[in-house]
């Protein structure tokens, strides 16, 4: 049987598999039927310091193998999550990545700050990407990135995750991030998109965009992925973007994830996400493939090989 | 979908159900810009209570299941209304029989969880959302007052011989005309249909306590986690398809 | 009956609907067919100054709601374009828009300067932003936009749209362009994706990446041309990417694009982008709408009026 | 696919076919991984000549059609014989009869057109390549000097009830055997089938002029302008859908 856990020296994460912040909510729904040993990591939906509303209806408009969401950052706030969301979370039998945004540096490290130390805190990850969100968290720059994760990283002893967008400038944005100190990179957030409702000539959505997630961004998350990964040999790298099934997990191991991050895939069949792992195993023992570690980023070494 | 062992995943007894049926579709019966289908299913669903909802799509597509409310539910097998309009609900609607669906839910409060019971209700419907109303009132006949049910055109009748359904395009009669009609004191309402309909009840209603619509977006997940069909309430956000999809009229100050 | 014409002071196109450059090839095979009085225009394949071979194959991945293509600028070069296509394209009865691209601005405003003046030459459009060739013409900098556009400009008294990528900087190009001379843009072309066949766990083609495009990336484009044409209310905008039928027109149309070019569409259904014009015109009949510019950018003006 | 008028385009008569024609499929068998299927067109379709190919996809995909060739064709129906592998042909070989499919063409040149016809042929095939030399076979009884058809498996032979098939898992036999043990001085080769084979056959026949071999690969268009099946061949760059599918050994001396 191929191990397909997946050691890092900030811990180990049972399997590849990991829900991406968001469409799973706080794991709460879904731990009520589903195993969490099948997956290695649960991905908190963002959370903020104070409670937000997030977008009016409607959140979600359909596209072409995806959707275009628009949830803008609906979370409870720090206090409430604290109070009532991490009892709940404690419980999961997963490594959990708490994912938190703020509206400057200073306040994302005032959550971060407060997270750090509890239980059931296993891993920050910082939201710089959240299309859906005007003026705030959206870092397109390097220096806007250093800062961010300089802050949280100075706030928390916690290994820390940046997710960052699926922006031209990305290279420039992962060394900014692994300069200030992140352990690791969650690539790529929803892509900015648009549709327009054709009996009225108006955007679906109040604010005009939404992020495009699913596996119409799949080539797009894979490339970003390889791109980065050949910059960085050796970053932590959860690939996320469009992935469905088990063949999409090993486009995206083999284009340099570490782990692979599943978003909508959660919304549309969750529990095909949880069996990925199992299938993922199958698939390399059909090949004698002794590790998943063999296929991570094998498109950069001219691919794998089977026995 | 290519991955055959996606279905392998053991599910735990004490949460929505998130395996995902097989089901085909077994007998298409069309008319007026509507289908109504019968679907067998493969394996055992809990079986859908009236209000509930199912998530659906092809094994092709469309990538995001949608949400339908059963019109009927019994082992093994259950009843849709579709409305011919849309990617998924027009490709439903031309599927041949024998094609397979996907299928996964029941989700969503039932009405009979939601509403007092110990009222009598007239159920305001059009459209599509003339499904869920007749399911209920065949489960639960001692609660119904009255069925005030539309269409604009007569072409859907014939696929609907269980219900007496006013049509505007023949004597201008609507649902809401037969609400009126039907009305007493003391009656509870539930809607289900359009939204200009389910503002008119919600505007007239809204001071009823028993007076309920049942509201439609577009959904993400369908269980309650994606956080894409909250909606604000006096009481904080909720969610149509866990929280939902019957709202009391007084809970949605804005819909009118 | 609705007019569909798009009136320009350079040029009237019979109808917005253009056929963007590469999947029509030089619209030889088209024409036996089909009547090019259905389009407004056709885009050739871009040319450059010496013949190219393109890349090797695979040139064409499979992607969820779209393709991956590396076809690498494949063309026979000027000379032969003059001698051997330009004869038969002068016949087609559309707007002719002759692609051009070249490794400098130089050898680009070379290949303008011997198409000026030429019969069947009705625009140029340099095409700015192919994914799939290295080290060219790939402009991401405003600087190089300007150049290329700037020598173009100078070298051709011919009408000129600069086609631009999807790039995060797209409003920075997009004034760059329109400064150095550019009458129009075309936007948005193929955007960076990658695919790996899991058999092996190397990239299918062999560039690594390859350009998505197809419905796929409808959301995206919309998103595009609605941020230019809110930056720039005045500029002629060719919206391209993944439209395939008459609503997606609309919705690119409504985001603010003039003219809607139509590539991986004409790959899918070649017959289907000939009868968009035809159903443009009875759905704005069937909405008493007098003249399809009622559309364009009705999405910023809170939507178009029905009658 | 939602826009209705898109059938009303006008085709003239000289140029390839761009026309999208309904398929209904008519019947379907199924082994060893394949599937044999007739489908039956609405309305009229330039027969395929054996060796051209049609684009196939269903109304709601895959985005872009895929090329099939022709296992026969006549008056309103052809039939294809379709590898269980992949997003289309796993969704065609599950679908049931009576779904629709769009189709468009016949795209390539005949292999008839393209051979030196004073010859006498081996057909050589493995897999789905089978399909074009059966119907060459059928068609141009006089030209084939012996057929030398291979699968991995014996599941496909009763698809094939026409054919004489070589099993490699039952008698060890591949096709390539076949054309050894048919061979003649002055005899040409046609072959069609898995890379591997294709390569073998040019690797020996190189230097024999009437020897040739069915390339394929990922198809953009179908009909010759978007490039996407561009080759190398001594004299240029030649386009497998519009040039091909058929070349000659000695144009593709990178086949090995
Ligand atoms: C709890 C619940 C129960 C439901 N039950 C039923 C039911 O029993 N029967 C039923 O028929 N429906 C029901 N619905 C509604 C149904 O799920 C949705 O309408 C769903 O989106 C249909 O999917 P579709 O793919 O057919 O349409 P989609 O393609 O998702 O389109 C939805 C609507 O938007 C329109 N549209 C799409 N794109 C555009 C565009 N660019 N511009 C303008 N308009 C556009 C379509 O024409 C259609 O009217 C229910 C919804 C909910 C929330
Ligand atoms: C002229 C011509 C004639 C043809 N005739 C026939 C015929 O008669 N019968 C027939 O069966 N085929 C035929 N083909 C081949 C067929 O058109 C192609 O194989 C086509 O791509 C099948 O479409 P699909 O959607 O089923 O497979 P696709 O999903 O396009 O996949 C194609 C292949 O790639 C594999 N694949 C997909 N994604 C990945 C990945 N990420 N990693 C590794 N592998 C992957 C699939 O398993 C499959 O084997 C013909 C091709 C040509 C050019
Ligand atoms: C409904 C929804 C809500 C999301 N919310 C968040 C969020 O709160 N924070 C975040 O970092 N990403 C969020 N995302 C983005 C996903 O985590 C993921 O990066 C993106 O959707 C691409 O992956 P996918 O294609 O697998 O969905 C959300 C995505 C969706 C679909
Ligand atoms: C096969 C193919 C070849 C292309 N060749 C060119 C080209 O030569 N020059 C160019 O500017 N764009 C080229 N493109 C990009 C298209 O013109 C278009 O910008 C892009 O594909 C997005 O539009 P679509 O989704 O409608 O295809 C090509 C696209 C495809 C699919
Ligand atoms: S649709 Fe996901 S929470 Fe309701
Ligand atoms: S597939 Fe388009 S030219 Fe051959």
């Amino acid at each position: 049987m191929a191990r397909i856990d997946v050691r890092h020296r900030q811990g180990t994460f049972r399997t590849p598999i990991v829900l991406a912040s968001g469409p799973a909510g706080f794991g709460v729904e879904l731990s009520g039927s589903l195993d969490f040993r099948a997956i290695g990591a649960l991905t908190t939906k963002t959370i903020t310091r104070e409670a937000r509303e997030g977008n009016t209806q409607p959140r979600v408009v359909d596209a072409p193998s995806g959707i275009l969401n628009s949830i803008g950052l609906e979370n409870p706030g720090l206090e409430a999550f604290l109070r009532d969301v991490l009892p709940r979370i404690r419980s999961f039998d997963a490594v959990r990545v708490v994912s938190l945004a703020g509206r400057t540096p200073e306040e994302a490290a005032s959550v971060a700050a407060e997270l750090d130390g509890e239980a059931g805190v296993d891993w920050l990850e910082l939201n710089l990407s959240c299309p859906n969100v005007r003026g705030e968290t959206v870092a397109d720059r390097p220096e806007q990135v250093s800062a961010y994760v300089e802050a949280v990283r100075n706030a928390s002893r916690c290994p820390l995750l940046a997710k960052l967008p699926a922006s031209d400038n990305l290279p420039a944005l992962v060394g900014a991030a692994l300069n200030a100190g992140a352990d690791g990179l969650t690539l790529i957030n929803a892509v900015r998109g648009l549709r327009i409702d054709v009996e009225v000539g108006r955007p679906f959505l109040a604010r005009g965009t939404g992020g495009l997630c699913g596996p119409a961004i799949l080539p797009i998350a894979l490339a970003r992925v390889f791109e980065v990964r050949r910059a960085h040999p050796n970053a932590l790298i959860v690939g996320t973007g469009g992935v469905t099934c088990v063949r999409d997990a090993i486009e995206m191991l083999c284009a340099g994830a570490d782990l692979v991050g599943v978003g909508f895939g959660v919304m549309a069949d969750p529990a095909s996400v949880f069996a990925l792992a199992a299938g993922l195993e199958s698939w390399l023992d059909a090949r004698g493939i002794r590790d998943v570690k063999e296929l991570v980023g094998a498109a950069h070494r001219g691919g794998f090989r089977v026995l | 979908m290519d991955d055959k062992s996606r279905r392998h995943v053991q599910a735990a007894q004490d949460g929505p159900s998130f395996l995902v049926r097989s089901g085909s579709i077994a007998e298409a019966h069309r008319g007026g810009g509507y289908v109504r289908l019968r679907v067998d299913l493969a394996t055992d669903l809990a079986a859908p209570q009236p209000g509930q909802f199912l998530m659906i799509r092809f094994p092709w597509g469309p990538a995001l299941p949608r949400p339908f409310s059963t019109l009927s539910a019994q082992d093994g097998e259950i009843e849709l209304l579709i409305k011919e309009d849309g990617l998924l609900r027009e490709a439903l609607a031309a599927a041949p029989c024998g094609a397979t669906l996907e299928v996964r839910g029941p989700y969503g409060v039932p009405y009979a969880d939601r509403i007092d019971r110990g009222r009598q209700y007239v159920l305001v419907g059009g459209g599509s959302g003339v499904a869920p109303l007749l399911h209920f009132a065949h489960a639960f006949p001692n609660l119904v007052a009255a069925m005030a049910l539309g269409f604009r055109t007569g072409g859907a009748r014939r696929l609907l011989p269980e219900a007496d359904i006013a049509v505007e395009d023949e004597t201008a009669e609507t649902a809401e005309d037969r609400l009126h009609a039907a009305w007493q004191d003391g009656l509870g309402v539930i809607a289900c249909g359009p939204e200009p309909l389910l503002a008119k009840v919600a505007r007239a209603q809204r001071e009823n306590a028993a007076a309920y619509v049942s509201l439609e977006t577009r959904l993400g997940c369908g269980f309650g986690s994606c956080l894409g069909c909250s909606i604000p309430t006096p009481v904080g956000l909720r969610r149509i398809c866990y929280d939902g999809p019957l709202f009391a009229c007084s809970e949605v100050p804005w819909l009118e």
